[in-house]
């Protein structure tokens, strides 16, 4: 039997139908069509499917869709306004943080998580936000780098 | 509770391309009629960069800026047969693919520049910048653009190339194993420093001092990539993955991210990299490869530098807390620290 | 932090180069920080099919019945795949090169031979489905013993895994059941030296764990041909073993990849493409393998482990002077790549290090476990640790600095490696001498100035040579059997000081040089 | 065949929906069910839900604690009050699964997870259960003996006496960071009567198939100072009532070795 399930997608009102007991990442990717959001595990161990729900990073692959109702929810294809991109993905960028991509999307989006609410946090406060998930090709440091260069931007811009 | 440090060496060179050789690849460079080059490769880019480096490379060998290339890879039909991404090929014989091929649609877009400017395609030259002139007077030029639309509508030639790089499979001797492996190599030092907990067998690795020895480093952050990362899965080689936790007993294994144990951003250390370059005669403007060797000093020089923090020989990867802590009972309690 | 030395072996490269050696930023950055690149699994079909694995619970078993009634049955299945459907059910990864014999089926029908083994395949409209039906299908199998060890694997009457290979050993050259390296007289080497060093090293099995999984979507296109979207690290290498298992011609497959989310090797084994292509010719769909996380875990073709045994000889004054090598690869069940990186891992004996004698075998041993693929330092990684051990405490035995222990014995421009071809390009010395300054490690002047090339002040054999290391403990007394990590008493100082080098015999063929002493030959 | 999710508003509909049916599950946060859920584990055909706000209560008082079954670990981590959990919530997964992950789902976490539910056996939690036969409380040690052979109840929440300040102490050793499974976890209440432990709670988790109470070193600590002599006896008997077993994270020696010791620099203020 399938469940109607509405919310907010990186801002824009969103439908679908959904199997019971689907989870949230398959109901973005393959009945919404955000194929940002990567899958990894889909049993909630390595963070690459890493998305917003209310502002709070949640691991898409675990989360019952229909639990989503009237929530917000950001991905990825959300981060950057228009042709402008978002102070961590172009931290991402400078900073050479990704090489195969994959844990590129969620690593973000529980980047984004923590600047959103701190918007200039130490060394420890990032390894701490991103402890949930797994790169394999870079070995972190880069990732922690641009994270914290991305903060820095962030003070200039508000300074 | 006592922690005791120590440092570790390790010493390590690595074969560029499959052994034996007979490992082929090829690339496809053409141009399109307002001069902007597209490099078609069947090779893959799982992260190291495949796309990156063989677009310097084509850039570089044609003359012209990078942004006028763009590299398309992994279609078989457009993209002509490479062997794959493995065995630390890519940039030594992709590049060299690459190159043999952007060589060949420079001659074509050389002689088409001649052509135009009416003198000898041997007293020309590229700016890098996009223009074609004429040596010693830069006044005398044509832009790429120029003579890729006179080369299409006018004088009827493809600006394109063909490459392919192939090392001959070379025999083994049954009897000695006499045989010619690779014909490169890529070479690393690299120093650990560890912490050891003589109480629980815990080892923390405080700092890596490396020198990588690469040949050309075609992309000096795209390297950076490689030996940071390499030297991070070197560690968790060392310190702690398996799928067979009790080996060559197969229980317990692992079925997630949770149970397979990886170092997390947490547990990473400082790493000061030194890159040494001593061109490979038949390397991509000499280079070898990065990608596979990075890892593999890291495993000894940890575990030597176990040893010289608390006297104890662990022989079996990876290198766990219990099997510290047993060898430490073994030889009971860890002497004072032999830091150098 | 990365910094460059520009300054060694300057003289040998040109550096007027516009776009190489510039950090130009990568050409799919933009794709991978805005979610837009496009890996295998970011591409939708309509009525896509899923495909699920059945996959044998024992080690070693033989098939007794196979039941799938009542998952044909089950909602939502379209096909089920039986190894009779398979039409070339047999390979082996390296037959593309003419490389060993095929001994892997791509579904088992009568004997399993490692916990995992794909036996079926259930296509159903959902992989929830597939799943659901895979419970319902019953095997019966009369379990077989199995075995885990190398080198039980090895021992007279040891259960046969592989019926292509009954002895657990590939075969190389139609007669051997292993690799050999031989290179001057270990035997009589190891009689003359001061010192030896033996040990037994163990590698692990290490999954890849990309965070993109194996996998792959095969969608039927016109004509008669099949696009297959692939986490493939190999592109015409999965395409033409795709093509050998489906008896099509290679043109009839159109392989889509270049953008994968981490491979390190385990995607060269081209896993999924084969059955994802023959369910979508049989059910007409298009249909997606993929493996789950715990599948890429624990049946997704791991690195395998190796067994290495080292014995070194060396002399007080710090020269290695022989190295002999037995190294056993567990290569699981079937050969997948493992046969390759035996003889690979031959060749790097012993190590960057010039040493005059030199003796090595490597097997290719099959056991009842996951089959064993490439990964990153395929061949090379573990006999790179035990020997690297195996310097660290040959120093320690010596008495001398493992670091300039390193140099002294590191090899050299014009040196005869032990697979006969002179060392070219070497720099192992430069990057020990950078590595010790940048980590403040003291390394005596003459190791300094020592140098990888020709003619320079280097080789330890010649004039140059730096006296007997003076670092604490002294050296070993000669023949001392010296238990690895315990540097030996004060030596009795009666050793006869070891024959100068002879000279250079002409290179024979393959500039091959014949050693006529233990102590050999260096060019200069 | 898909599973049917069933939401009510009312904890004690929901109870009753879970006990009526054999491939019934409760919904905490996912992190264990949905797993389940995703891999078509049969055991689980139908999900139940509920809204009732009371699960996710946060009743903190200077004397008694009442946390709801349904609090996630992000939840307590935003409450001030409850600063001395914090170090327990925050070795619970990375932060998106703390946002998920509840009270009630760690009470029933296998070992080696539920560092939660050790924390609640030292400070000696009672755990409120909505069965089909109406509410009742039973002492957690009750509980987690029990759990696993007990049927489908529903875990409404958890109340005890808040420590004395400062002496509740938490250590979670894990082989990874930040993010890493126990190898093993110890929750201890130390409370002290001029300047001596009287009724220590110590509990482990990873020690077990459920987290245990160390009740020899508990009475070993009975009326002793934490220096290094009085916490020795305790020490010496930290392993007694531990069975742990091996798994991918940590052997059942290694975790035996290493149990005394971390005990140890637990008491004596030198862990965590």
């Amino acid at each position: 039997m399938r469940t109607p399930v509405q919310f907010s997608l990186n801002g824009e009102e969103v439908a679908a139908f959904v199997e019971g007991g689907a989870n949230l990442l398959d109901a973005l990717r393959e009945t919404v069509g955000d194929l940002t959001v990567k899958g990894g595990c889909w049993q909630g161990t390595c963070g690459t499917c890493t998305v917003l729900i209310d502002g709070a990073p949640r691991l898409a692959c675990i989360t019952l869709a229909e639990t989503c109702a009237g929530r917000s929810i950001e991905t990825v294809a959300g981060l950057r306004r228009g042709p402008d991109l978002h102070p961590l993905q172009t931290a991402f960028i400078e900073h050479f943080a990704a090489q195969c991509g994959y844990c590129t999307p969620g690593m973000l989006m529980a980047a984004k998580a923590l600047l959103d609410r701190k918007p200039s946090p130490t060394r420890e406060e990032v390894v701490e936000a991103i402890g949930g998930n797994i790169c394999r090709c870079t070995g972190y440091e880069p990732i922690i780098e641009a994270i914290l260069a991305a903060s820095r931007a962030g003070d200039r811009r508000s300074a | 509770m006592a922690k005791h440090r120590g440092r570790g060496v390790a010493a390590i060179n690595y074969p560029i391309g499959m052994n034996l050789g007979g490992d082929p690849s090829q690339a496809l460079v053409h141009s399109n009629p307002s001069g902007k080059f597209t490099v078609a490769l069947s090779s893959i880019d799982l992260g190291q960069g495949m796309k990156s480096v063989t677009r310097q490379i084509c850039a570089e060998t044609l003359g012209v800026p990078i942004e006028d290339v763009y590299v398309d890879t992994a279609d078989s039909d457009t993209g002509p047969h490479c062997m794959g991404s493995f065995a630390s090929r890519g940039t030594h014989r992709v590049g060299n693919a690459v190159m043999a091929a952007a060589r060949e649609a420079r001659a074509v877009m050389m002689e088409a520049a001649a052509e135009e400017l009416e003198v000898d395609a041997g007293d020309l030259e590229t700016d890098g910048r996009g223009n074609i002139r004429v040596k010693g007077a830069p006044q005398k030029s044509i832009s790429v653009k120029d003579v890729a639309v006179a080369a299409q509508f006018r004088q009827g030639k493809t600006i394109s190339g063909r490459g392919i790089f192939l090392v001959p499979l070379s025999d083994v001797d049954p009897e000695t194993g006499e045989m010619s492996p690779a014909t490169c190599y890529a070479h690393a030092c690299l120093i650990a420093e560890v912490e050891v907990d003589d109480e629980t067998g815990e080892v923390a690795v405080l700092k890596m001092t490396s020198a990588y020895e690469l040949g050309r480093a075609l992309n000096p952050k795209l390297v950076e990539q490689q030996l940071v990362g390499g030297a991070w899965m070197g560690m968790s080689h060392a310190l702690y993955e398996t799928p067979e936790p009790y080996y060559p007993d197969t229980r317990n294994g692992p079925r997630d991210f949770n149970e397979y144990l990886m170092p997390g951003p947490g547990d990473i250390c400082p790493h000061d990299i030194t890159v040494l370059e001593r061109p490979a005669p038949d390397g991509p403007f000499g280079a070898k490869g990065p990608g596979e060797m990075c890892a593999n000093p890291v495993l000894p020089a940890i575990a030597n530098a176990i040893f010289n923090a608390v006297g104890v020989r662990v022989n079996e990867l990876p290198i766990t807390p219990e099997k510290v802590l047993r060898a430490l009972k073994a030889k009971n309690g860890a002497p004072a620290s032999r830091f150098r | 932090m990365l910094e460059f030395r520009k300054d060694i072996f300057a003289d040998e490269r040109d550096d007027n180069l516009k776009e190489v050696g510039r950090p130009t930023q990568r050409q799919d950055i933009l794709g991978h920080v805005t979610g837009a690149s496009a890996f295998y699994d970011d591409h939708r079909f309509a009525g896509l099919l899923h495909l699920k694995i059945l996959r044998s619970p024992h080690a070693h078993a033989r098939i007794r019945s196979i039941d799938d009634a009542a998952a044909q049955r089950a909602p939502g299945v379209k096909r089920i795949i039986r190894a009779a459907d398979v039409p070339v059910n047999l390979n082996t990864l390296l037959s593309l090169i003419q490389f060993g014999k095929d001994d892997e089926p791509s579904l088992a029908s009568d004997v399993v031979r490692y916990k995992g083994e794909p036996i079926l395949g259930i296509v159903a409209t959902s992989e929830r489905s597939a799943r659901e039906a895979l419970a319902l299908v019953r095997v019966s199998y009369d379990p077989l013993p199995a075995v885990f060890d190398v080198e039980e694997a090895l021992k007279p009457g040891a259960v046969s895994v592989n019926a292509t290979y009954p002895k657990n050993t590939f075969e190389y050259y139609g007669k051997y059941d292993h690799q050999k390296l031989r290179y001057g007289d270990v035997d009589s080497a190891f009689g003359q030296c001061d010192v030896i060093v033996e040990d037994r090293y163990q590698m692990s099995p290490i999954e890849h764990a990309p965070t993109e999984t194996n996998g792959s979507i095969a969608v039927p296109d016109t004509n008669g041909r099949f696009v297959v979207y692939t986490s493939t690290q190999a592109l015409f290498f999965s395409l033409d073993t795709a093509a050998k298992i489906n008896a099509m011609p290679s043109n009839q497959l159109h392989f889509i990849g270049g953008t994968v989310g981490g491979g390190f090797g385990g995607k060269v084994d081209t896993l999924t493409e084969p059955l994802a292509i023959l369910a979508a010719r049989l059910t007409g769909a298009p249909v997606r393998y993929r493996l789950s996380r715990h599948e890429e875990m624990q049946f997704g073709s791991p690195r395998g482990a190796e067994r290495i045994y080292v014995k070194d000889g060396a002399m007080r004054d710090g020269r290695i002077v022989a190295r002999k090598v037995t190294a056993y690869f567990d290569s699981g069940a079937y050969t997948r790549l493992s046969s390759y990186a035996a003889v690979k891992c031959a060749a790097h004996i012993p190590g960057p290090y010039t040493i005059p004698n030199v003796y090595g075998d490597v097997y290719c041993v099959f056991t009842n476990r996951t089959p064993a693929t490439a990964m990153r330092g395929f061949g090379v990684t573990a006999l790179d640790f035990a020997l690297e051990c195996q310097m660290d405490k040959l120093a320690t035995a010596i008495g001398m600095d493992p670091i300039e222990f390193r140099i002294l014995n590191a090899y050299r421009d014009g040196d005869m490696k032990a697979h006969r071809r002179e060392a070219k390009n070497c720099a192992l010395i430069e990057c020990c001498q950078v590595a010790a300054e940048k980590a403040n490690w003291p390394i005596r002047e003459e190791y300094r100035r020592m140098s990888s090339r020709r003619g320079a002040a280097s080789a330890p054999h010649a004039s140059a040579r730096p006296e007997a290391p003076r670092r604490q403990p002294a050296p070993a007394p000669v023949q001392q059997r010296i238990p690895y990590d315990r540097a030996g008493e004060p030596p009795a100082p009666d050793a006869p000081p070891p024959r100068p080098p002879a000279p250079p015999p002409a290179g024979s063929s393959h500039g091959a040089t014949r050693f006529s002493s233990v102590f050999g030959t260096r060019r200069r | 065949m898909t599973v049917a999710v069933k939401t009510f508003g009312r904890i004690g509909e929901a109870a009753a929906a879970l006990s009526a049916e054999r491939g019934a599950r409760f919904f905490g946060g996912g992190t264990i069910l949905m797993r389940m859920v995703n891999e078509a584990d049969p055991d689980v055909a139908t999900i139940v839900r509920s809204t009732d706000p009371a699960l996710a209560r946060l009743a903190v008082s200077s004397g008694r604690i009442e946390l709801g079954a349904g609090a996630t670990m992000a939840a307590i981590l935003a409450e001030r009050d409850l600063a001395f959990l914090h170090p327990v919530a925050r070795t619970i997964g990375g932060p998106a699964i703390r946002e998920a992950a509840t009270i009630g789902g760690n009470l029933f976490a296998h070992s080696p997870y539920g560092d939660f539910a050790t924390a609640l056996l030292a400070l000696d939690a009672i755990v409120a259960i909505a069965g089909g036969f109406g509410q009742r409380e039973q002492p957690i040690e009750e509980f987690l003996a029990g759990r696993d052979r007990g049927g489908r109840q529903l875990v409404t929440g958890v109340s005890f006496r808040r420590p004395a300040a400062d002496s509740f102490r938490f250590v979670k050793v894990a082989r990874i960071r930040p993010k890493g499974v126990a190898v093993l976890s110890i929750a201890a209440q130390l409370p002290l009567a001029s300047g001596r432990i009287s009724g220590a709670r110590i509990a482990y988790g990873a020690m077990d198939r459920a987290p245990v109470r160390a009740k020899a070193a508990e009475r070993a600590l009975e009326g002793r100072t934490l220096d290094a002599a009085g916490v020795a006896p305790a020490v010496a008997v930290a392993a007694e009532g531990a069975a742990p077993v091996d798994d991918a994270i940590a052997s059942a020696w290694w975790r035996r070795e290493i149990l005394p010791v971390h005990l140890r620099r637990l008491l004596l203020g030198a862990g965590a």
